[in-house]
């Protein structure tokens, strides 16, 4: 078939991008060379509208070993141990099939970081779907939460934490995020950077079938009404095979025969192979004929473009060929020597004796199309000024239950329960507090890791909202008692092409570069999923922030359970009463507008600092940071998890209470201490100028106030954690 | 006392089973599915995970490996064979106890501490056992353990069931039966005793940082049994 | 060629699946759903011509795998 | 009535299940087992006593919730 203009345009390629194909090439390609650029030029392999901003991002630091371009970040957490970690957006096939999708997104992650010779040892997820009374949700919901359990729990690996969000803007474009920190020691980490000639490139793990042809180019595809008729290819994923190829990947590391290591994701068998020559600066030469495929007669085109799963290239040592297929015999897994590395610098593909592509590999990868799309800056909204007898009629506890009952706020344990989140016995935290947290086996030291994301401040105000979220990451993690390191992130965005869009990405990735470059949390890997619309309705600008934390000694780790009656309780952190953007403006006065909480980037980094400096002292009994909700909900999520009452100080100076419980200002903890330690925290706190309210004291088994609060735990806890649950049964 | 730990493909609970019974002082081998004949041993475990993908039925491939004939003799021979979780599903599969584990009655995988009655004491794995209601962890889809009206009979007259969920103070109402079991059945014997399926996972609580140290009663009570 | 093959649960075990299934789409307004019993089913290809031998290998496969007759029938098609 | 449904992953789709079951049923000495794929079976009863209003209502709910049309075909026998 002769490649035209149309054929071109059905490939997802713009008219000028296959123009500029065929000036490279100086000819017209064939269809297989077509299908090839269309993969690598994709948004989803080439990063074409978000390389030159993404630059931007502060990615160094003295404890980053590998930062953003490899398959995963690398961090050093001491002795010779790293952690490996990526986050990874699997949003459109989870719209199409919850459970596939979900599944394979996990599958992928995972993937990414044993490639680098790291064995996984935490999974984490964020999980956004559309209104929950759209009659889409409930199904969605039940099918993602299934999928990414039945992989994960199939493999083995624990998912320790994640976060749920409802809004409508997800009601047509859910967000499936997974996150995998693995583990793996510093001086045997893989690379996907080929080297050395006639080195054999090998194929291992499972066939490759039709599955996922044009995958990726459908992951920057926007919907429309028709996709329940377009019926793309899903692929399906087998954790079994997956654990299988963990297992030989990390038994043939052992050895000294691999030279380089890549997964095939998105744009399967292309872009790995493109990926491992580019980076090496070689070319590599394939022969189709020996790929394992699972259907017969499949062409070069189709193998080329599969996106089946749990598949990976290997270049091997030459030589080693025997003893690496032993091991992958032993795991009944595929193993096929399909090419080999040559000087030539170009992708060349044989099929049946034939020659069916040929071409120069910079073509595909650094000369891949880079835009500077136009994008418009958001001003800053206007402060909401509320009439004072608006709060009139409100009742302080009524607010309190109206807000933890809501999905956004309320228990996720119907969730995490159906997620293996023990399995390797060593979770010391699990999800439900500020961030799980994983014990390096047999040492003292912990990994914690949360991910958030906050699109309602995003959208707001992308450039604070960005700010925002790697903050509440970094609290998430100081309130565990761990040491935030780098960040992770999945930016997921509308469409690129709109001004509007663009610049919610633009902003948000300054707001997330200028927080981690000041809190000293570099970005070590990522990822952008562009086009989440339907309908021409965009989602809201929603980068998910996956951060990574260590603990020294996992006895000092921290948990927000209440532990004695008698402590004192201590807000950390200024409270100035901001309510626009909250929770409580939303629900309970229907007020959608104005800027989120200001961001102040020194109170973050000093607060959070002079937490761990009391922590340190072992001054903190229980912690946790001050979130979606305010000081209340924080406050009540203490008193459930730790089945205590807390009585509210009556003196302590309020703004407005309704300020001063629900106000979402930043950079605030709420900490339980002794009694008798009171002068030494003062003294800390005072030291590091660091403002603090007395809160009030653990008594009994009610959280009250003056006589505007007076509820029972037991209650409170009935409205927190029924709601998820009656949804999901009814 | 020596134990071997099967690994079979997809198993995942091998390692910590591994580092469980070697804290608690067992010397632990692990044997490959693959293989034909068990080391000389005292203890065969089967562990938990997802053997073979849990395909077709949990534990029902497994059930059909080349070292299983090896552990049916073992187990007939008196030997000491305990499954947990998968390990159990694989017993049932292979006949060494009677039953099957259907889905959970609700329909999801469930990963959560439950407490468990100690119903029997006279047998090499819970004689002397301090403690009476023990807590521990589950992790599975189908746990749900059913077997026919008869066999329930037979069950019963001979002792078989070893654990049952119940809530701290040993009652057992269908609330605190986390899965559906037939008579809230967590644990199973053979006739013999020898040989103990379970759901919990007591390997995953051996220390007090992790969601508890019951299991440590469990294998300190099995080795102290022994000698 | 190809054999088929139906394994479904026995009279009067339990069948929760089954009954979610009924729930739901008795909730989506398929009110008249009286009951749903969910089964699992083989598409078998075999090399063996003759149908009665193949037949024969395909039970005896049933027995010794795919069903577990403590809870399931089969029947092959 | 009863109504029988057979859900079937689509040609091309894979079907990890079913080739673990080939590859142990080739272990256990059925070498002349070449390929397995295996599929839901369902058993509806319906309140209704008009086989072609059944098998409509039966084809209906296939569409919404049996059988995902992305990877999985029905069949209602
Ligand atoms: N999809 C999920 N997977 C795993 N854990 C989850 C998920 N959603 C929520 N959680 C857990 O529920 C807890 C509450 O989440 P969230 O409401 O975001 O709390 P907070 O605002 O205090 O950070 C977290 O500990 C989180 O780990
Ligand atoms: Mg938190």
């Amino acid at each position: 078939m002769e490649v035209n203009e149309q054929i071109a345009i059905d490939h997802g390629l713009k008219i000028e991008e296959y123009k500029k194909i065929k000036e490279l090439l100086k000819r017209n390609p064939n269809l297989t060379e077509l299908a090839i650029f269309s993969a690598m030029w994709n948004e989803h392999c080439s990063y074409k509208s978000s390389r030159k901003h993404l630059k931007n991002l502060f990615t160094k630091g003295e404890k980053v070993i590998q930062g953003p371009g490899e398959n995963a970040g690398v961090i050093d957490i001491g002795d010779e141990d790293a952690i490996v970690f990526k986050i990874e957006s699997h949003n459109h096939p989870s719209f199409i099939e919850p459970y596939q999708g979900a599944a394979t997104g996990v599958g992928g992650i995972m993937r990414d970081v044993f490639t680098m010779g790291a064995r996984p040892i935490a999974n984490l997820n964020s999980i956004h779907f559309g209104s929950t009374q759209h009659k889409k949700t409930k199904n969605l919901l039940r099918g993602v939460v299934k999928g990414i359990g039945g992989y994960g729990n199939c493999i083995g690996v624990p998912t320790i934490a994640g976060q749920t969000n409802f809004d409508d803007s997800y009601n047509g474009n859910i967000l499936v995020n997974a996150m995998t920190l693995g583990l793996v020691n510093k001086n045997k980490i893989f690379y996907s950077k080929a080297a050395g000639l006639n080195k054999p490139v090998i194929y291992v793990g499972s066939k490759t079938g039709r599955d996922g042809i044009h995958g990726a180019s459908m992951a920057s595809a926007i919907f429309d009404d028709k996709i329940e008729e377009k019926k793309p290819t899903v692929q399906v994923g087998d954790p079994f095979t997956e654990k299988l190829l963990l297992e030989a990947c990390l038994e043939l590391m052992k050895e000294d025969s691999i030279i380089s290591i890549q997964d095939m994701g998105a744009a399967g068998l292309t872009s790995s192979s493109v990926e491992m020559a580019s980076k090496g600066k070689l070319g590599i030469e394939l022969d189709l004929s020996k790929v394992p495929c699972r259907e017969e007669k499949m062409t070069p085109y189709e193998i080329m473009l599969s996106e089946s799963q749990e598949r990976m290239l290997i270049i091997l040592e030459n030589g080693k060929e025997e003893k690496a297929k032993e091991i992958f015999d032993k795991w009944n897994l595929d193993f096929a020597v399909i090419g080999k590395t040559t000087d030539t610098q170009n992708l060349e593909l044989l099929f049946n004796q034939e020659k069916v592509a040929e071409i120069p590999i910079d073509y595909l990868a650094e000369n891949a199309p880079m835009y500077d799309r136009k994008w418009k800056k958001s001003k800053l909204p206007q402060k909401i000024d509320y009439p004072k007898d608006l709060f009139k009629s409100l009742k302080l506890e009524s607010c309190l239950t109206k807000i933890i009952s809501n999905p956004n706020i309320c228990d996720k344990q119907w969730i995490w329960e159906q997620y293996d989140h023990t399995v390797m016995g060593d979770t010391i935290q699990k999800p439900g507090g500020d961030a799980g947290v994983v014990r390096v086996h047999g040492t003292n030291k912990a990994v914690a890791a949360s991910v958030d994301s906050s699109a309602v401040y995003c959208y707001a105000h992308p450039l604070t909202g960005g700010k925002q979220v790697v903050c509440e990451s970094w609290r998430n993690l100081i309130s565990v008692g761990s040491q935030p390191v780098a960040i992770t992130n999945c930016l997921n965005f509308g469409n690129p092409e709109k001004e509007k869009n663009m610049g919610e990405f633009v902003e948000c990735v300054n707001g997330i570069s200028e927080a981690a470059k000041f809190l000293n949390f570099p970005v070590v890997s990522g990822n952008v999923s562009f086009y989440n619309e339907t309908k021409d309705k965009g989602i809201k600008p929603t980068p998910s922030i996956g951060g990574v934390g260590i603990l020294n000694d996992y006895k000092n780790m921290l948990t927000m359970d209440l532990k004695k009656e008698g402590n004192l309780i201590l807000v950390i952190g200024k409270t100035e009463g901001h309510l626009d953007q909250s929770i409580f403006s939303r629900i309970i006065l229907l007020e959608k507008k104005g800027p989120p909480p200001e961001v102040n980037l020194f109170n973050e980094k000093n607060n959070g600092e002079t937490i761990l400096k009391l922590l340190d002292k072992k001054l903190i009994i229980s912690c946790h940071d001050i979130s979606v909700g305010g000081i209340i909900i924080a406050l009540s999520k203490m008193c459930i998890k730790g089945n205590k009452g807390v009585k509210i100080n009556s003196q302590i100076k309020l703004l407005n209470k309704f300020n001063y419980f629900f106000a979402e200002d930043q950079g605030r903890y709420i900490i339980e201490i002794e009694n008798n330690n009171f002068a030494m925290v003062k003294k800390v706190l005072e030291e590091n100028s660091v403002h603090f309210d007395e809160l009030g004291v653990v008594d009994g088994n009610k959280l009250t106030f003056k006589d505007e609060l007076n509820i029972s735990i037991q209650d409170l806890n009935k409205k927190y954690k029924s709601w998820l649950k009656n949804y999901m049964i009814s | 006392m020596k134990s071997s730990v099967i690994i079979f493909p997809g198993s995942n609970c091998d390692r910590d089973m591994d580092v469980a019974l070697k804290k608690h002082g067992y010397k632990n081998k692990m044997v490959w599915h693959d293989d034909i004949d068990l080391p000389k041993c005292d203890l065969v475990v089967l562990p938990g995970g997802f053997s073979y993908g849990d395909y077709l039925r949990c534990g029902s491939i497994a059930g059909k490996s080349k070292i299983i004939k090896s552990v049916i003799e073992f187990a007939n021979s008196g030997g000491l064979v305990l499954g947990i979780c998968n390990g159990f599903q694989i017993l049932t599969e292979t006949g060494l106890l009677p039953g099957v584990l259907q889905q959970n009655k609700y329909l999801n995988f469930i990963c959560k501490n439950v407490h468990v009655k100690v119903n029997n004491k006279e047998n090499s794995y819970f004689k002397n056992i301090k403690k009476e209601i023990l807590e521990l962890h589950i992790a599975h889809n189908e746990g749900n353990y059913f077997c026919t009206k008869d066999e329930l009979e037979v069950i019963k007259n001979n002792n078989q069931i070893a654990l049952t969920y119940c809530n701290t103070e040993g009652s057992d109402e269908e609330e605190f039966n986390p899965n559906g079991a037939l008579n809230n059945i967590a644990g199973l014997f053979n006739k013999n005793k020898n040989v103990l399926g379970m759901m919990p996972h007591p390997e995953r609580m051996i220390d007090k940082y992790l969601s508890g140290n019951d299991g440590s009663i469990f294998f300190e009570n099995l080795i102290k049994n022994y000698i | 060629m190809k054999v088929k093959v139906i394994v479904t649960l026995k009279n009067g075990v339990l069948d929760p699946q089954g009954k979610a299934i009924q729930q739901t789409l008795n909730g989506m307004g398929f009110v008249d759903v009286k009951d749903v019993r969910q089964g699992k089913y083989f598409d078998i290809e075999v090399n063996e011509t003759d149908e009665n031998k193949a037949k024969f290998k395909i039970d005896e496969m049933c027995k010794k795998l795919l069903a577990n007759l403590v809870i399931e029938d089969y029947k092959i098609l």
